[in-house]
């Protein structure tokens, strides 16, 4: 197990850098000039060139990629254009606010999902089957604003259960899971649908396997049939596509902040689009890559340990 | 022997797959498929290659026709080098050597009509168009005992031993001379079975037809081929004439085969023999003669030596320090 | 169970053709009848924008503004008295038209990719596959914010994130059957055959992974809606005062305290479409997925 | 038989739902399984062999499959009858069966030694430790190389044939009186299989197990079968002593089916190849099931034959047939 996590970890490395490079070229390499952009339709050629220079826009662009491969792993990523403090201590100051949110909604979605997708499949075709079925559909469908803006009208302004404007609380826990209540449920709920259907679909695989008819020929007991030889092997491709909706977890992560008005990462990411904020903005996209290449690693090393054949491969 | 000259010869026929495992430290991994294998086809024969799964007989077969491109060796089909070939004269030839599949579900392109299937090769190849294609398309349905409504239908429409006909008709479109048929019988049932091996003699008769016919059935073989080579772990470890060589065969693993294949008689279960050990893998075979390690015969020298290929008369050779005189 | 289907599958149906066999697939799960059906309303709706429109969609009139549902103004008028209902529609056509673009842009070049990667496979699949894993890997929606931050918010520029956000889940979805449907044993015929590449892959390839592609696109065509929406939601959509969905919202949103219900109808339609495209896709996916067949007898 | 049969399956027919009828995939199954002895069922695919295990086992899918009629007495009780829970108790531990495909019938995420013990741990209601020990006690019986070592070890680090002795070790677990075993050897090399059907006979013996051996392959089931019925079409059609079966093969499917089997022992230019296919499920013909393809049909054949007597051969030889063994009631 120890030398598994050791090649993935140096297996992250690469991927990092990869996921860095494309990022650069993204943003360098499409049409339109970010100083043009930041400074409107309006601003003078002067004006232009001189932000171009401060960015460092006018040298070379092998000269900007290593400058900017050396800043965004050394963390200098540079001050804000805006309030002029730096980057770094900017994204450190709320990240543990996304995090929070993150984590909570993927433990929710994972808390409904599973146990709900796994009950769906054994019951295949059962009213509630059809019910957890339409209803998973129709739960991933809302986009996350949608949703969002319902909650707190419901229980936030009309009921007056949670604060309407989440600041992420106090000092104390019950205050911060108060905060934390509305945006993670928000989250949780649509991560919870993907998660009910790809377990149920992936249960209705592993229960036609060949091996679950061997346990059952052992005379292995239904709920034990259930549990040790089903739910793992069902696991294997929810892990998956939770690794892959993480992507769109953390783009839902942006909507619900705004909504909820709550400090993190998405906050700072529209503040910087709106003020136009460059440096922001490409030390964001940095921290982004950080986080995909983290959770990519994570999913790696929860297949090691719910997939035995993963390690020997 | 003075017989004609062979339709194809295989010579020192190579394939090694290699394969990178591990990441930080990749291991190269070399599979050997083929590791030197020599045999030849004569016109209107049916030759056998046998052997058990990951033996490399179905490289074999897949090498000669550069669906695989094999590393090294010489393959002659009449009076072409066909690994000297270049993509046009490959086309070209790919009309005179053909080949059939062992499954018959994934040989066959699920969305295409079966006429369509048929028709499109002689398109391809330029070889009817227009009224004479559908009558080809009609008469080689006939010649494999489809009715021409097949050509309407899809291939789900029809089970697993008319969808092996198929394949051979449209093996047959381009008019080959050489087919290579890739364990054609083993996916069927035995009643269907025998169905398709006495097509595919017909057909032998018929058209003059030959085979390189790769199976790992011996009593297939037997009934089918005139001559036979048993492979093991990517080299040919005996050749020889049916049904001689299944009659008194000399390679101890030959002679293991022959032994673990089941006969339909009661009477027979009295050779139940013990065989050692499972097959090694072929990206490590063992050092020496590949088959010491479950040879009851094995001495010092074949856990060493890799036995030398011997012509043991009346077209037989073995590879087996046994026969050293 | 093996033995079941073995005996199952000798009875042959009857030849069916392309039509049949969609008409069958939409048959198997009736919900994707209700979401074609749902779907086909918002597609006429927004052709016929111009006619069921009962106001202009962008003329402001201040003294009509903020009122409620009536004959003139069937879901009301917003903060600057525009017609609710007219910028709904018309917002319908903006819709459709950038997700639509979109994801048939990132169809095409997706599946090409994704095709070309898995048949010929080796090193170019290799690389192609990194590129596109890695883009995958990035959150569509702040890839969408980057790009859209970086060359300005326009139809155009919108359709083309959304559309780049959209090419690496195609680029899979087409690659992962090539490879399989590449290893099929009539592939390997096609190549003993003497048929070219370009052949085998057109004639051969395509139409047997061109339907999982055509549920992905019904599936992705309800998240570019989604990010369309989003992305106007969060200010960098098509800028005002052309009507779109997420814009509607923002401005309810932006007084929620006041005019929350500026918000709802713009959200319900949102809803209905993207709901509408899943129940398609889902249906669809279950008639296409081999694992899953079968799973709906009687 | 003088001696009570280790179990007797009296006219089961199961049944399939295709397109909201059900239809049956066997019918009238009949016979009776010796103490200590081996009872093969051959035929093709599709004949329903797996079927009969798979209801003497239960495990028929509930959603799609149920046993319409018949009756199962093992130990004078009808497994027909018995609800999930009994069933539950009998399976794995008093009835074993092995399956066809090793490859797929091993829980790839469990360890050998849990799924070896598992069994144990449920009928014998052993510890984990005991159950393990037991199970290492298994593998080596199995004559897997190393046991010890290798209890840990998932299914993907082991061989086929190994694979399959696995399974095997898991059905004896909890030394069953009768042993089901589909196809056991399909799936591996000649060799292997030799390997593996020595295997089972000498675990047999030990044992003192009853066995139900179901193959297509003629070649295996003279090897190891002491009794054979012969499958068609969802119907037994010729059961006999393994000699008098291949000795006198009287049905005409049994012997055009030995007929068209090439043989690695024997030169024949002549190989019988049966024409047309077997029937579909729910297209079977009214009369005697294998007529249509039958060279020897007659009239009476559009009336279904019962299983009787074949003359001048050992009275447990049956078949069903009008023609060659009267076959009427």
């Amino acid at each position: 197990m120890l030398q598994y996590l050791i090649k993935r970890l140096l297996y992250a490395v690469p991927t990092l850098l990869a996921v860095l490079t494309v990022v650069f070229f993204v943003a360098r390499v499409l049409p339109g000039d970010p100083a043009q952009v930041m400074l409107g339709e309006q601003a003078g050629a002067e004006a232009i060139q001189a932000l171009r220079v401060r960015l460092g826009l006018d040298r070379p662009l092998v000269e900007q990629y290593v400058d900017f491969m050396q800043g965004a792993l050394s963390g200098d990523w540079g001050t804000s254009l805006v309030t002029g403090r730096s980057v770094l201590g900017e994204v450190l100051n709320v990240i543990p606010f996304t995090i929070e949110l993150t984590l909570a909604s993927i433990l929710l979605g994972a808390l409904i999902g599973v146990p709900l997708g796994a009950w769906s499949a054994l019951h295949r075709n059962s009213l509630v089957d059809y019910a957890t079925r339409i209803g998973s559909l129709f739960g991933l469908s809302f986009p996350a604003f949608v949703m969002a803006i319902m909650l707190l009208l419901a229980f936030a302004i009309q009921l007056d259960w949670f604060p309407v404007i989440s600041s992420g609380g106090g000092g104390s826990v019950s205050e911060r899971l108060l905060h934390l209540a509305l945006p993670a449920v928000n989250l949780g709920i649509i991560m919870a649908a993907y998660i009910t259907r790809v377990t149920r679909s992936s249960m209705l695989e592993v229960l036609g396997e060949d091996y679950v008819r061997t346990a059952r020929a052992k005379g292995v007991p239904h709920r034990a049939v259930v549990w040790q030889h089903c739910l793992r092997n069902a696991l294997i491709p929810v892990v998956t596509v939770v690794g892959l909706y993480l992507g769109i977890l953390i783009g839902n992560s942006v909507l619900t902040e705004i909504v909820f008005n709550r400090p993190g990462l998405g906050k700072l990411i529209v503040g910087a689009l709106t003020q136009r904020d460059y440096t922001m903005l490409q030390g964001l996209m940095v921290v982004y890559t950080f986080i995909i290449v983290v959770v990519n690693l994570l999913t790696d090393l929860t297949y090691g340990f719910i997939d035995p054949r993963v390690k020997y491969q | 022997m003075t017989q004609a000259a062979p339709l194809l010869q295989v010579e020192g026929l190579r394939k090694f797959f290699t394969v990178k495992r591990g990441f930080p430290n990749p291991r190269t991994v070399t599979v050997r498929a083929l590791d030197g294998v020599d045999f030849g086809v004569r016109e209107g024969e049916a030759f056998g290659l046998v052997g058990e799964s990951g033996c490399g007989k179905s490289t074999a077969g897949r090498a000669l026709l550069r669906l695989i491109e094999p590393d090294e060796g010489r393959v002659r089909f009449r009076d072409t080098d066909v690994l000297a070939l270049d993509r046009q004269a490959l086309r070209a030839l790919r009309r005179k050597i053909q080949i059939v599949f062992q499954d018959p579900y994934a040989s066959l392109n699920p969305k295409r009509l079966v006429g369509k299937a048929l028709a499109e090769p002689m398109r391809v190849h330029g070889l009817a168009e227009g009224r004479a294609l559908a009558e080809r398309v009609r008469a080689l349905l006939d010649e494999v005992g489809l009715p021409p409504e097949a050509a309407e239908r899809y291939p789900h429409e029809f089970s697993g031993g008319q969808r092996q006909r198929i394949g051979i008709a449209r093996a047959l479109s381009v008019e080959p001379e050489l087919v290579v048929a890739d364990e054609p019988v083993s996916a069927l049932d035995v009643s269907i079975q025998a169905q398709v091996l006495l097509l595919l003699r017909g057909l032998q008769d018929k058209r003059g037809l030959s085979y390189l016919f790769v199976s790992h059935d011996l009593g297939v073989v037997r009934w089918f081929c005139q001559g036979v080579a048993v492979m093991y772990l990517g080299r040919i470890v005996e050749r020889g004439p049916l049904p001689q060589m299944f009659d008194e065969p000399l390679h101890p693993y030959t002679q293991t085969l022959r032994a673990a294949s089941p006969v339909p008689d009661p009477r027979a279960r009295v050779t139940m023999v013990r065989i050692e050990g499972e097959v090694p893998s072929a990206s490590a075979p063992p050092p020496g003669c590949h088959f010491h390690p479950r040879c009851p015969h094995a001495t010092e020298r074949c856990r060493v030596e890799y036995p030398a290929w011997k012509e043991m008369g009346q077209g037989r050779g073995v590879a087996c320090h046994l026969y050293d005189r | 169970m093996s033995a079941v289907t073995g005996d199952m599958a000798a009875a042959p149906p009857r030849a069916n053709r392309a039509l049949r066999q969609l008409l069958a697939a939409f048959n198997t799960n009736k919900t994707s009848w209700v979401g074609l059906a749902t779907f086909a309303v918002v597609v006429a709706i927004a052709i016929l924008a111009p006619v069921l429109a009962t106001h202009d969609p962008i003329e402001q009139n201040i003294l009509e503004k903020l009122k409620g549902p009536s004959a003139e103004f069937i879901l009301g008028t917003d903060g600057f008295g525009r017609d609710i209902w007219s910028r709904l529609v018309y917002g319908a056509r903006l819709s459709l038209w950038i997700g639509g673009v979109s994801i048939l842009i990132a169809m095409v070049v997706g599946s090409l990719i994704g095709m070309v990667a898995g048949y010929f496979g080796g090193r170019l699949d290799i690389a192609i596959m990194q590129v596109m894993d890695v883009l995958l890997s990035f959150p569509s929606l702040i890839l969408g914010l980057m790009v859209v931050a970086m060359m300005g918010p326009s139809v155009g520029n919108l359709i083309f994130a959304i559309a780049l956000t959209a090419i690496p889940p195609f680029a899979r979805i087409a690659r992962a059957p090539t490879v399989s449907v590449k290893e099929r044993d009539y592939i390997e015929a096609c190549r003993a055959l003497g048929y070219s590449h370009p052949r085998i892959m057109a004639v051969h390839i395509l139409p047997n992974i061109f339907p999982e592609i055509l549920v992905m696109g019904s599936l992705w065509l309800a998240t570019a809606i989604r990010v369309e929406a989003s992305l106007s939601f969060i200010g960098l959509g098509v800028r005002p005062p052309t009507p779109t969905w997420g814009g509607m919202i923002r401005e309810g949103f932006e007084n929620i305290l006041d005019t929350w219900w500026l918000s709802m109808a713009p959200s319900v339609a949102i809803l209905v479409v993207v709901f509408a495209l899943n129940m398609i896709g889902d249906g669809l996916r279950d008639f296409v997925d081999p694992k899953l067949k079968g799973e709906r007898g009687g | 038989m003088a001696e009570a049969p280790a179990l007797s399956v009296q006219g089961l027919t199961t049944e399939f739902r295709i397109g909201g009828q059900w239809h049956a995939a066997i019918r009238g199954i009949d016979f009776d399984l010796g103490k200590n002895e081996t009872l093969a069922l051959v035929g093709e695919s599709g004949c329903g062999k797996s079927i009969t295990a798979l209801s003497i086992m239960g495990l028929i899918p509930k959603a799609a499959g149920r046993i319409a009629a018949g009756k199962i007495l093992f130990e004078g009780q009808d497994l027909a009858q018995l609800d999930e829970e009994h069933l539950r108790e009998i399976r794995g531990d008093r009835i074993a069966m092995i399956f066809q495909e090793p490859m797929t019938s091993l829980n790839p995420v469990l360890t050998i030694g849990f799924q070896v013990a598992e069994a144990l741990r449920y009928h014998r209601g052993m510890s984990q430790a005991e159950a393990r020990t037991h199970a290492l006690e298994l593998l080596e019986q199995v004559k897997i190389p190393s046991a010890r070592q290798r209890l840990d070890d998932y299914p993907h680090q082991f061989s086929g044939g190994m694979r399959q002795r696995v399974m095997i070790a898991m059905a004896l677990a909890c030394k069953p009186q009768i042993l089901l075993a589909d196809e056991p050897t399909t799936a591996l090399d000649v060799t292997i299989q030799a390997q593996v059907l020595l295997l089972l006979a000498e675990l047999k013996q030990l044992y003192g197990m009853s066995m139900i051996f179901i193959s297509h392959n003629l070649g295996v089931v003279a090897t190891i079968a002491d009794r054979v019925a012969v499958m068609y079409a969802g119907e037994i059609v010729e059961t006999a002593a393994v000699g008098d079966l291949f000795d006198r093969p009287t049905h005409p499917y049994t012997e055009a089916l030995l007929s068209s089997i090439p043989r690695v022992d024997r030169t024949s230019d002549t190989l019988m190849a049966i024409p047309g296919q077997v029937p579909a499920i729910n297209r079977m013909p009214g009369g005697c099931r294998y007529a249509p393809r039958c060279a020897l049909r007659q009239p009476v054949c559009e009336r279904p034959p019962a299983l009787a007597p074949v003359s001048g051969s050992a009275p447990t030889h049956l078949a069903r047939c009008w023609v060659r063994a009267g076959g009427d009631r």
